[in-house]
C-alpha cells in the first residue's frame, strides 16, 4: 500500500510539474532554473536524517558532507535566484495578481 | 399645409435643394410639395422623378412663392422674392446674415418667419438638421482632392524600383469639421499630415485621425458653449503666423479651414508664407466663403503666387454635388419631421425650443435672432 | 505520533509553498516573491526535520553552517555575469548530496528491501550523474577549458556503454540484494564518468540547456533518495523539479532554437553550422511557437514583406506582431525591397492601410550593412527579393539584384507556404541555409499564430 | 500481495487516464477521444477491484446489470435538450452512491478511528447535498415544477442553520466514536434536506452552473469515500473533480455573467434584474476574461464604435476582434451612429482603414428593431450615440435623438475609461442597467485584451 | 505516515484539479461536466466493495443499491457524453493533436 | 565617356530626363556629363545645381550631341537631331518604335547604338531600369485623382448626421502596373473597387490589394514570357465587352489601362457602354498613348459623352513631373550603372545580355531588335 501511494504521490507530482509551467519569458529562464534547482536541494532532509541519526563515523562524515552539499545548494540557489530576481524592473505594480 | 421649393439662379450653383427622396419623407408627414419646374436638372432628377415621390405639382416660382406655408430652399431669396412671400408663412434656406443681415429686416418686415440654416445650434441633437456641418464635410474632402490633382507629385510614399518616392506633406489649419474631412482624406491617400487649431480640444480629436498636431503656445484661446472657436487678438494671430511659417516651408499642401463664427475668417497665412514654400506647393484656401485664411488668395479664383498655386474657391461642396444635396436635403427633412406635429399636420414654431432659439431669424414680424437684434 | 503528524503537515505545507513558488516564478510579476515562497518551504522543510527524535545535531549543525555560509558567500560574491556557472555549481552540489544520501542510507541498513536498494541506485546514478555533468559545465563555461565541445569518433557508443554498464551495476546490486557494496563503488564511478563523458561533447553555447536538463535530473535524484526514505516531501519536491525542469528545458531549447536531441547527442555549439551545410537540400521547417520563442527573445527584428503577405492578406496581423514586438523591448523594422510585391509601392500601400509609421520602414541598403546584427529576419512572403542566388550564383538569372541579405541575420524565418520560386522562378538557396527556419503556411495564419503567441504569456 | 500490486498498479493507471482524459475533454478536437480514455481508465479501476479477494459476486453483477441497463438505456434514450437534465441525474446518483458508500462501511466496522468516521461524515454529508440537490434540478429542468426560484424569508438563515445543524451531527459521531448510529442517520436527513433547500432557491436559468457545482461536490464525496476506504484511487479521481470541477463552475458562472455568490446566495435566475434595478447608480465592472466569455459564447455580437475608439485608435484591434468572433461562428454587425466621432463619416475612415468589409456595417435604424436577439452590444468609447437617455428621459438634452437601443440587448459590455459623460455632457444610464458591464481602460488595450483571450485559447 | 500520504495525494490532485482546466469553448462546457460527472463515478470502487465483502444482508443491499447508483452514473454519464460529442463537426482532421 | 543630356521640345512635356541626383551618381561612376541649359527649368531645376552635381559643363543641344559618346534623353530624336549625332555613338530615350519605326532606321543609318526603353525586358533584374513601368505606376495614381477631382460625388463611404452617403463603385479594366496602382489609390480613397484583367494571374494580384476580381470566361488568353497579355481574338473581345457592359453601367468611375505590347490597345468600352453609365460619372481612358481602350475617347482632350465625362490624357505621368521625372532619371542611372565597366569607365554593350537583347534596337549599323528586323 505504502509504495504504491508513493508511486500515486509522483505520478501526481509529475504531472503537476508538467502542467505548472507553459510559456516563460525569455528573461525568467535563468532565474527560474536557479529557483527550482534551489528546490531540488531538498534532498538536505535526507542528508540531515543520514548525518544526525548516528551510526559510524564514515556514516556520519558522508552524511555531514552532504548536509553541506545540500546546504550550498538550497542557501546559495535562493540567494543568487533573489539577486537575479532583484535586478528586474517591474511592470507596474498595482496589478501585482495573487498567484 | 403647402411646401414650395423654388430653385436657384446662380448659374455657379450645382447643387438641389430638394431630392424626391426627402420629398417622399415629408409627403408621409402629410405635407403637401411643390416643386419649381427642372429644380433637379443639374443633377439629372426630372420632374416626374419629384412627382412620383409625392409632389402634388411644379409651379413656376413666383406662384409657388407667393401660395407657401413653408418655403425650403439653398440660398438666401433676392428682395423681389421676399416680396411676394405670403406674410406669415415659413422660410427655411441659407440666409448669409452676417455678411448681409438686410435680408433679415425684409423678412421681419414681411412678418415671415425665418430660419437661417447657418445659425443652427452645434449640439448633438441639432447635428441631422446641421447644414452648415454636413457641407464642411464635404469641403474637407474637396479640398484635398483639389490639392492632389494639382500637386506635380504623389501623396503616399512609394519604395520602388526606381527610387523611394517620398510622401506629400499636408499641413491642415483649422481642425473644425472641414479640417477633420480634410486631415482624413489627406491621411487616406498616404500623405504625412499635421494640423494645427486653436482649440484646445482638437489635438484630441486629431490625433484620433492618425494625424500630428502641432502644438503652438498662444496663451488663453478655448472654444465658446456652442463649440465654435473664439476670435485670437491680433498678438496672438502674430504669433502664431511666425509659428505656423516653417511648417508652411516644410508643406507640400496647405489646406486652410478656420472660421469664427459669425465673423470674417482669421488672415493666417500671409503672402510670405505662401512664397516660402517650395515650387510647385499647392495652398487650398477651405475658408473662402468667409473671407479666407490665406492673405494673398483670390477668392473664388486659382492663382499662382510666385510658383505657388493658390485656390480660393467659394462653396467647396458644390464640387460634389450628388453628396451635397443629398445631404442638404436630408437637412431639410430631417429639420421638418423634427418640428412636425403629427396630430395638425403642421410645422410647430416653439420659441422656447432649443434649436429654434439658436436658428430662427425672424419672428411675427420681428428679427428675434440675439445676435442680430 | 503527534510529532509525525506535525511533521508530515511541514512537509505538505513545504510541498505546496514550492508549487506556489514555482508557478509564481514563471511571471516577472510575481518571481521574486514565488522564489521567497519557496524558500520559505524549504526553511519549514529543513526545521520540520530537525524535530526527528534521536537526531544528534553538532554534525548537522556543523555541515549547515559550513554549506550555508559557502553557499551565502558565494551567491553574494559572485558577478552576474557568473551567474550560470554558479547555478550549475550548486545543481552539481544538490546531485552529489543526493548520491551521498543513497550510499549513506544503504550503508546505513545494508538489509534493505530490493525496491530501496534500487531506488538507491538510482539515486547515485542520477546524482553522480548531476554533480560530474555540472562540474563540466562549471569548468566550461568558467571558461578553464575551452568552450569547445570536445568531440572524438565513438563518442555516443562510449557513453552508451557506460550507461548500460551503470544500469547492469545497479540491477546487480538490488538484485543481490545489496550483498556486494563493490557494485555500489563501481556504479559511482561509473555514473561520474558518464556525466563528464556526456557533457563534454557540447559546446559552450548550448551550456545554458545542458544546466537546464541537469536541474530536471537533480530533481529526479532527490526524488530517488525519497524512494529510498520512503519521504514524501522529498519525492513530490524532486519530481516536481524533475518535470517541470524537463519542461523548462524544452521552452529553453527551443528559444535557442535547438533540439533536445542535439544538444544531447552531437557537439551541436559550433557543429550546427558544420552539420547543416552537408543537409543543404533539405529545408528545416519550425513551429509557430518556436518561432515565438525566438522573437520574444530577440532584440533587433527585420521585417521583411513580399508578394506572400499581400496574396495573405497579413498586413494588419503584421503591423500587430510588429508592435507587440516593441513593445516587448525589440527593435523592430520593416525591409521595403523596392521591387517587392507585383507593382512599385505595393508594400507601402498595404503597411500604411495597416498604421505601420513611416519611420519603421527602412530600404534594403540600409538595413544590409548591419545585418549580422539582426537576431531575428522575417521574411513575410518575400522570395525572390531575398534570394541569396542573386548575390553568390553568377549563372543565376537574377545575379546582380540588390536583395536583403537575410541569409545574414543570426536567424532567418520564412513565412511561405511551399519551397515553390517566387515570380521570377529562380530557385531560392536561402530556403536551405543552416540559419533558416521554414514556417509553412498562409502567411496570415501564420503571423496570428504568432501574435496568438505572444498574447498568450 | 501481488494480487494488490496489481490492483494498486491498475488504479494508478486508471488516475492517469482520467487525467489525460479531462485535460483532453477541454479541446473539442481531443474531447470525444479523452471521454472514451477516461472511461476505460473506469473499466480498469471496476476490473481491478473486482480481483479483491474475497469478494463474492452475485449482489455485484446484480448491481452492476441493473445500473448499467438503466444507464444505458436512459443515456441513448434522452433526447438532446433532455441533456442537462440527465446529466444532473446520474450526478445525483453519483452522490447517492457515496452517501451510501460510507454509511455502509460504517455499519460494517462501527468502531473505526475517528478519522475515518469524519471521512464518513463528509461523504454522507456531501453525498446527501449532492443527491437531493441534484433531483430538485431535475425537477425543475424538466418542468415538473416551475423554474422559479422558490423565495421565502429567512432561507438563507434556515440554509446556514441546517448546515450547522449536519455538522454538528457530523463532529458528534466521529467524536463519540460511532457510538451514536442515529447522529449519522439525523445528519442523512439534514444532509438532504440541505440540498433541496439551497437549490430551490435557484432559478432554472442559472441550474446548468448549479449542476456544475454539484458535480464539484459529487466529486468531493468520492473523494470522501475515498478517505473513508483509505483508497487512493477515490481520493485522486475525487478530488481531481472536485477541483476542476470548481473551475468549471466558475468559467460557466463568468459565461454567463454570474457571479457564484449570486447563484448560490439569491434567487438570481429571475431576481437579477430586479435586483439591479435597485442598485441604480452603481456601474459594474467586468473583467477581459469575463468579456471574452461572454462574446465567445454569443450568437450575435453588435458592435457600435463611438469617439473613444478614434481616440485610443483602437480600429485595428476592433477589426481583428471581429474576425475573430465570425471565425467563432458569430455573426457581428457593426453599428454606425451617424454622429458618432467627431466629423460625419469618422467611424467609417477608422473601420475602412481596418479593412472592416462595408457589408458588415449597419445602420441604427437596421438593428434596433431586432437589438433583443443581439447577445452581446459591445459599445467601443461610444456615449452619446447609446444614451438611452434619449429615448426615455423628456428632460434630456438630447431627448428625440434617435440612438443605438443597446440596453434592449441581452447583455451590454461598455469599454470606456471613466463614468464621464460624453460630447453632449449628458449623464449615461446606460451604465446603470443592470445588463450592462463597464470593461474600463483605455479601448485599444481592453480590445487587445479580449483579442488575446481569444487567441489565447 | 499513511494518512498524510493520503493527504499530500489529495493535496496533488487538488493542484492538478485546479491547473487542468483553463480555458473552455462555450460548447464543450456540457460535455466536460458530463464527462468529469462520470468520473465522480469512481465511488463505484468504494460501492462494489461494501456489495461483495458480505456482512449482514442488509449492509449487502445498501452496497447493491450503491452500485447500481454508481453504474447509473458510469455507464450513463460516459454514454451521454459520448453521445454529445458525437454531435460536434471538427475542424481540421489531420491536426488532431496528441494530449 | 561623354554624356550628353537634351532637353524636350514639346511645350507639353513636363518631365526632366536627367536630374542632378544622378548626374551625382553617374560623375561618381567617372562619366563626364553636359545637359542642355535650362534642361530643369521645367521642376525649377538651375543649371547650377547639375554643375554642383558634377556636371562638367551646359552646352547647347547641337553641340551637345555632335560630341556625345552616349546620349540620354527621354523622348525620341527628331530626324535633324539623328543626322549630327556622332557615329558609333550610344543613345539611350524612349523611341515609340511601335508606332513609328523609322526613327530606327535613321540610327542605324547613322551606325548609331539605340537602346530603346520602352522595349526593356520585364524581368526581375532589369525591373531598376524599367521605365514603362515607372511610368505607368504614376499613371495609375494619377487616374484615379483626375477622375475623383471630377466626379459629382465623393469616393468614400460616410455613414452622417444627414444620411449614408454611398461609396464611389471604381471598375479599372487592366490590371498591370498601372491598373494595380489605380486599385490601390482607389481603396485608399475608400471607394468599391472591382478590377478584370485577361492575364489568369492577375486575379490574385488584384484581390492581394483587396480589391474584387471580375471573373469573364473567355476560353484561353494567357500571357507572354514577358508577363504582357496577349492580344484577344475578336469574338473574345465581343464577349468581353457584353460581359463588362453591366459592370460599366453600375460604375462611378472606369478606369482603363489594357495594353497590348507593341500592338494597338484593344478596344473594350464601347460608346453604347459609355453611354449606359450613370450621369456624371467619369472614364479615364489610360491607355490613351497606344490607341486608348474606350472607343468614343479623344485622345488627348476631355470631352463629355452624353452625361459622362471621358477622359483620354496622354502620359498621364506628366501631371506628377516631379515624381515621373525623379523615376525616369533613376532608371537611366540604374540602367547606365549596370552596364558600366570601372575598369574601362565605359559603358560596354554585351550583346549576349538577357537585358541588352531586349532592350537593343540597333546596334553596329543595324536594327538588331528582333521585333523589327
Ligand atoms: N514591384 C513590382 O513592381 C513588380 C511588378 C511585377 C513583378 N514583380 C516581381 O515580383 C517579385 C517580387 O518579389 P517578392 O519577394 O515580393 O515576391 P515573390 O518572389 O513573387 O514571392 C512571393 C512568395 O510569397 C509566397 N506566398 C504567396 N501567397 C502566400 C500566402 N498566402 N502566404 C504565404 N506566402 C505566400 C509564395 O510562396 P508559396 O507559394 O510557397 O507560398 C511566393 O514564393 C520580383 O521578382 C519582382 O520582379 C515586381
Ligand atoms: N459626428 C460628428 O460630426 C460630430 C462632430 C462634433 C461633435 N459630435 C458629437 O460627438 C458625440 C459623438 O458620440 P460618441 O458616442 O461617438 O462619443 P462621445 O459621446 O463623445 O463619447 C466618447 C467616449 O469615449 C470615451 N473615450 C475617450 N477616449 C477613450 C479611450 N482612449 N479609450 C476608451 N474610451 C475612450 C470617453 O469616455 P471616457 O473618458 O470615460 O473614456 C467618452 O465618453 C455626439 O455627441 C456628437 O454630437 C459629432
Ligand atoms: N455637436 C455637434 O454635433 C457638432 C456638429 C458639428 C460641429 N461641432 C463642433 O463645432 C465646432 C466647430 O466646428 P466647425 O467646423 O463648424 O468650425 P468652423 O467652421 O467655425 O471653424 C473651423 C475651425 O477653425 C478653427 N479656428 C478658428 N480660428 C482659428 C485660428 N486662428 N487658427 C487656427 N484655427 C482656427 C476653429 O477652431 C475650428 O476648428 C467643433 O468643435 C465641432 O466639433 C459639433
Ligand atoms: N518582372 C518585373 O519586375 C515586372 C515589372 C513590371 C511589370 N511586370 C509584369 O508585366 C506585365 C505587364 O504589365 P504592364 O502593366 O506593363 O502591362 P501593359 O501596360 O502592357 O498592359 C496593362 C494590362 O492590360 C491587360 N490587358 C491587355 N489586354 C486586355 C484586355 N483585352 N482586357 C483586359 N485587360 C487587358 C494586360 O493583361 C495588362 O495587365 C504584368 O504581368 C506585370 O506584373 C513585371
Amino acid at each position: 500500500m505504502d509504495v504504491s501511494l508513493l508511486f500515486f504521490t509522483f505520478m501526481l507530482a509529475i504531472f503537476l510539474g508538467l502542467e505548472l509551467i507553459s510559456k516563460v519569458p525569455s528573461k525568467l529562464h535563468t532565474p527560474l532554473m536557479s529557483g527550482s534547482n534551489a528546490i531540488s536541494g531538498i534532498t538536505i532532509v535526507g542528508a540531515l536524517l543520514a548525518a544526525g541519526r548516528g551510526g559510524s563515523v564514515f556514516l556520519t562524515v558522508l552524511g555531514t558532507v552532504a548536509v553541506a552539499l545540500a546546504a550550498i545548494n538550497v542557501v546559495g540557489g535562493y540567494w543568487v535566484t533573489d539577486r537575479m530576481l532583484a535586478m528586474f524592473r517591474y511592470g507596474p505594480k498595482k496589478d501585482e495578481p495573487q498567484p | 399645409m403647402q411646401i414650395y421649393v423654388p430653385g436657384e439662379d446662380d448659374s455657379e450653383e450645382t447643387r438641389v435643394p430638394l431630392l424626391p427622396e426627402t420629398v417622399r419623407q415629408l409627403s408621409g408627414l402629410g405635407c403637401e410639395i411643390s416643386v419649381e419646374p427642372g429644380l433637379g436638372a443639374a443633377l439629372g432628377v426630372s420632374d416626374s422623378a419629384y412627382m412620383e415621390a409625392g409632389a402634388g405639382a411644379t409651379r413656376p416660382r413666383e406662384e409657388g412663392l407667393k401660395s407657401a406655408d413653408l418655403v425650403l430652399r439653398l440660398n438666401k431669396p433676392s428682395p423681389g422674392e421676399v416680396d411676394i412671400l405670403k406674410p406669415g408663412c415659413l422660410h427655411i434656406s441659407f440666409l448669409d446674415p452676417f455678411t448681409d443681415a438686410s435680408v433679415l429686416r425684409l423678412l421681419a418686415e414681411k412678418s415671415v418667419d425665418a430660419i437661417a440654416m447657418e445659425l443652427m445650434p452645434r449640439t448633438t441633437l441639432a447635428q441631422k438638421m446641421d447644414a452648415l456641418s454636413s457641407q464642411a464635410n464635404l469641403a474637407g474632402y474637396v479640398a484635398v482632392i483639389l490639392a492632389a490633382e494639382r500637386l506635380p507629385r504623389l501623396f503616399p510614399m512609394m519604395m520602388t524600383p526606381a527610387g523611394t518616392l517620398q510622401p506629400a506633406r499636408v499641413l491642415v489649419v483649422g481642425a473644425g469639421v472641414a479640417g477633420l474631412q480634410a486631415i482624413a482624406t489627406a491621411r487616406r491617400l498616404g500623405a504625412r499630415v499635421q494640423a494645427y487649431d486653436t482649440r484646445p480640444t482638437a489635438a484630441e480629436q486629431v490625433r484620433s485621425l492618425g494625424a500630428r498636431f502641432v502644438e503652438i503656445k498662444l496663451g488663453e484661446t478655448g472654444q465658446t458653449e456652442q463649440g465654435y472657436a473664439k476670435a485670437l487678438t491680433d498678438q496672438q494671430i502674430e504669433s502664431q503666423r511666425q509659428a505656423l511659417q516653417k511648417h508652411c516651408a516644410d508643406a507640400d499642401v496647405v489646406i486652410t479651414t478656420a472660421q469664427v463664427f459669425g465673423k470674417k475668417a482669421p488672415v493666417i497665412v500671409t503672402e510670405e508664407m505662401v512664397r516660402g514654400m517650395k515650387a510647385g506647393s499647392v495652398v487650398v484656401d477651405a475658408a473662402a466663403d468667409t473671407g479666407g485664411n490665406v492673405a494673398c488668395a483670390a477668392i473664388g479664383q486659382e492663382t499662382m503666387v510666385g510658383s505657388v498655386r493658390v485656390l480660393a474657391f467659394r462653396n467647396l461642396s458644390r464640387r460634389v454635388p450628388v453628396h451635397a444635396s443629398q445631404v442638404y436635403s436630408n437637412n431639410l427633412g430631417n429639420l421638418v419631421e423634427h418640428f412636425w406635429d403629427k396630430e395638425r399636420k403642421e410645422f410647430v414654431l416653439k420659441r422656447e425650443d432649443e434649436i429654434l432659439r439658436g436658428a430662427l431669424a425672424t419672428q411675427g414680424g420681428r428679427i428675434v435672432n440675439p445676435l442680430f437684434v | 505520533m503527534t510529532a509525525l503528524l506535525f511533521r508530515n503537515l511541514a512537509y505538505l505545507g513545504a510541498a505546496i509553498l514550492f508549487i506556489l513558488g514555482l508557478k509564481m516564478l514563471t511571471r516577472p510579476e510575481t518571481a521574486r516573491r514565488g522564489n521567497r515562497l519557496s524558500a520559505l518551504g524549504m526553511l519549514i522543510a529543513i526545521v520540520a526535520t530537525l524535530t526527528t527524535r534521536g537526531l544528534s545535531f553538532q554534525w548537522i549543525l556543523a555541515g549547515l553552517a559550513v554549506g550555508g555560509i559557502i553557499g551565502a558567500v558565494a551567491a553574494q560574491a559572485v558577478k552576474m555575469t557568473g551567474m550560470p556557472e554558479m547555478v550549475a555549481l550548486f545543481n552539481g552540489f544538490g546531485g552529489g548530496a543526493s548520491l551521498l544520501v543513497g550510499c549513506a542510507e544503504y550503508l546505513y541498513n545494508p538489509q534493505s528491501p530490493a525496491g530501496t536498494l534500487i531506488a538507491v541506485a538510482a539515486a547515485v546514478l542520477i546524482g553522480g550523474v548531476t554533480f560530474s555533468g555540472s562540474l563540466v559545465a562549471v569548468v566550461k563555461l568558467a571558461g578553464f577549458v575551452s568552450g569547445k565541445p570536445l568531440l572524438f569518433r565513438g563518442q555516443k557508443l562510449v557513453n552508451g556503454l557506460l550507461l548500460a554498464g551503470a544500469i547492469l551495476c545497479g540491477a546487480g546490486f538490488a538484485a543481490e540484494a545489496g550483498h556486494m557494496p563493490g557494485l555500489l563503488a563501481a556504479l559511482i564511478i561509473l555514473a561520474l564518468i558518464l556525466g563528464i563523458g556526456s557533457t563534454i561533447p557540447i559546446g559552450g553555447a548550448d551550456m545554458p540547456v545542458v544546466i537546464a536538463l541537469l536541474n530536471s535530473y537533480s530533481g529526479l535524484a532527490a526524488c530517488a533518495a525519497g524512494f529510498v526514505l520512503l519521504n514524501t516531501v522529498l519525492i513530490v519536491s524532486g519530481s516536481l523539479v524533475g518535470a517541470s525542469g524537463l519542461i523548462l528545458t524544452g521552452i529553453m531549447c527551443r528559444a535557442m532554437n535547438r533540439s533536445i536531441g542535439h544538444v544531447l547527442f552531437a557537439g551541436v555549439g559550433v557543429a550546427a553550422g558544420k552539420a547543416a551545410d552537408q543537409v543543404q537540400g533539405e529545408a528545416r521547417p519550425i513551429s509557430p511557437q518556436d518561432a515565438y520563442l525566438l522573437l520574444e527573445a530577440a532584440q533587433h527584428v527585420a521585417i521583411v514583406p513580399g508578394y506572400g503577405m499581400a496574396v495573405a492578406q497579413a498586413q494588419h496581423a503584421v503591423s500587430e506582431l510588429g508592435e507587440l514586438l516593441q513593445a516587448n523591448g525589440c527593435q523592430v523594422s520593416y525591409v521595403i525591397h523596392p521591387v517587392a510585391g507585383r507593382m512599385p509601392g505595393h508594400m507601402n500601400v498595404l503597411l500604411a492601410e495597416a498604421n505601420v509609421p513611416y519611420d519603421l520602414l527602412a530600404e534594403p541598403q540600409d538595413v544590409n550593412p548591419t545585418m549580422q546584427s539582426v537576431d531575428v529576419a522575417l521574411v513575410i512572403g518575400a522570395n525572390d527579393v531575398v534570394n541569396p542566388a542573386a548575390r553568390e550564383d553568377a549563372s543565376s538569372a537574377i545575379y546582380g539584384m540588390p536583395i536583403v541579405n537575410v541569409d545574414q541575420a543570426k536567424t532567418c524565418i520564412v513565412l511561405k507556404r511551399t519551397l515553390s520560386a517566387g515570380f521570377s522562378g529562380v530557385d531560392n538557396p536561402l530556403f536551405f541555409k543552416p540559419n533558416t527556419r521554414m514556417l509553412f503556411g498562409d502567411a496570415k495564419a501564420s503571423v496570428a499564430a504568432l501574435v496568438a503567441e505572444f498574447k498568450g504569456t
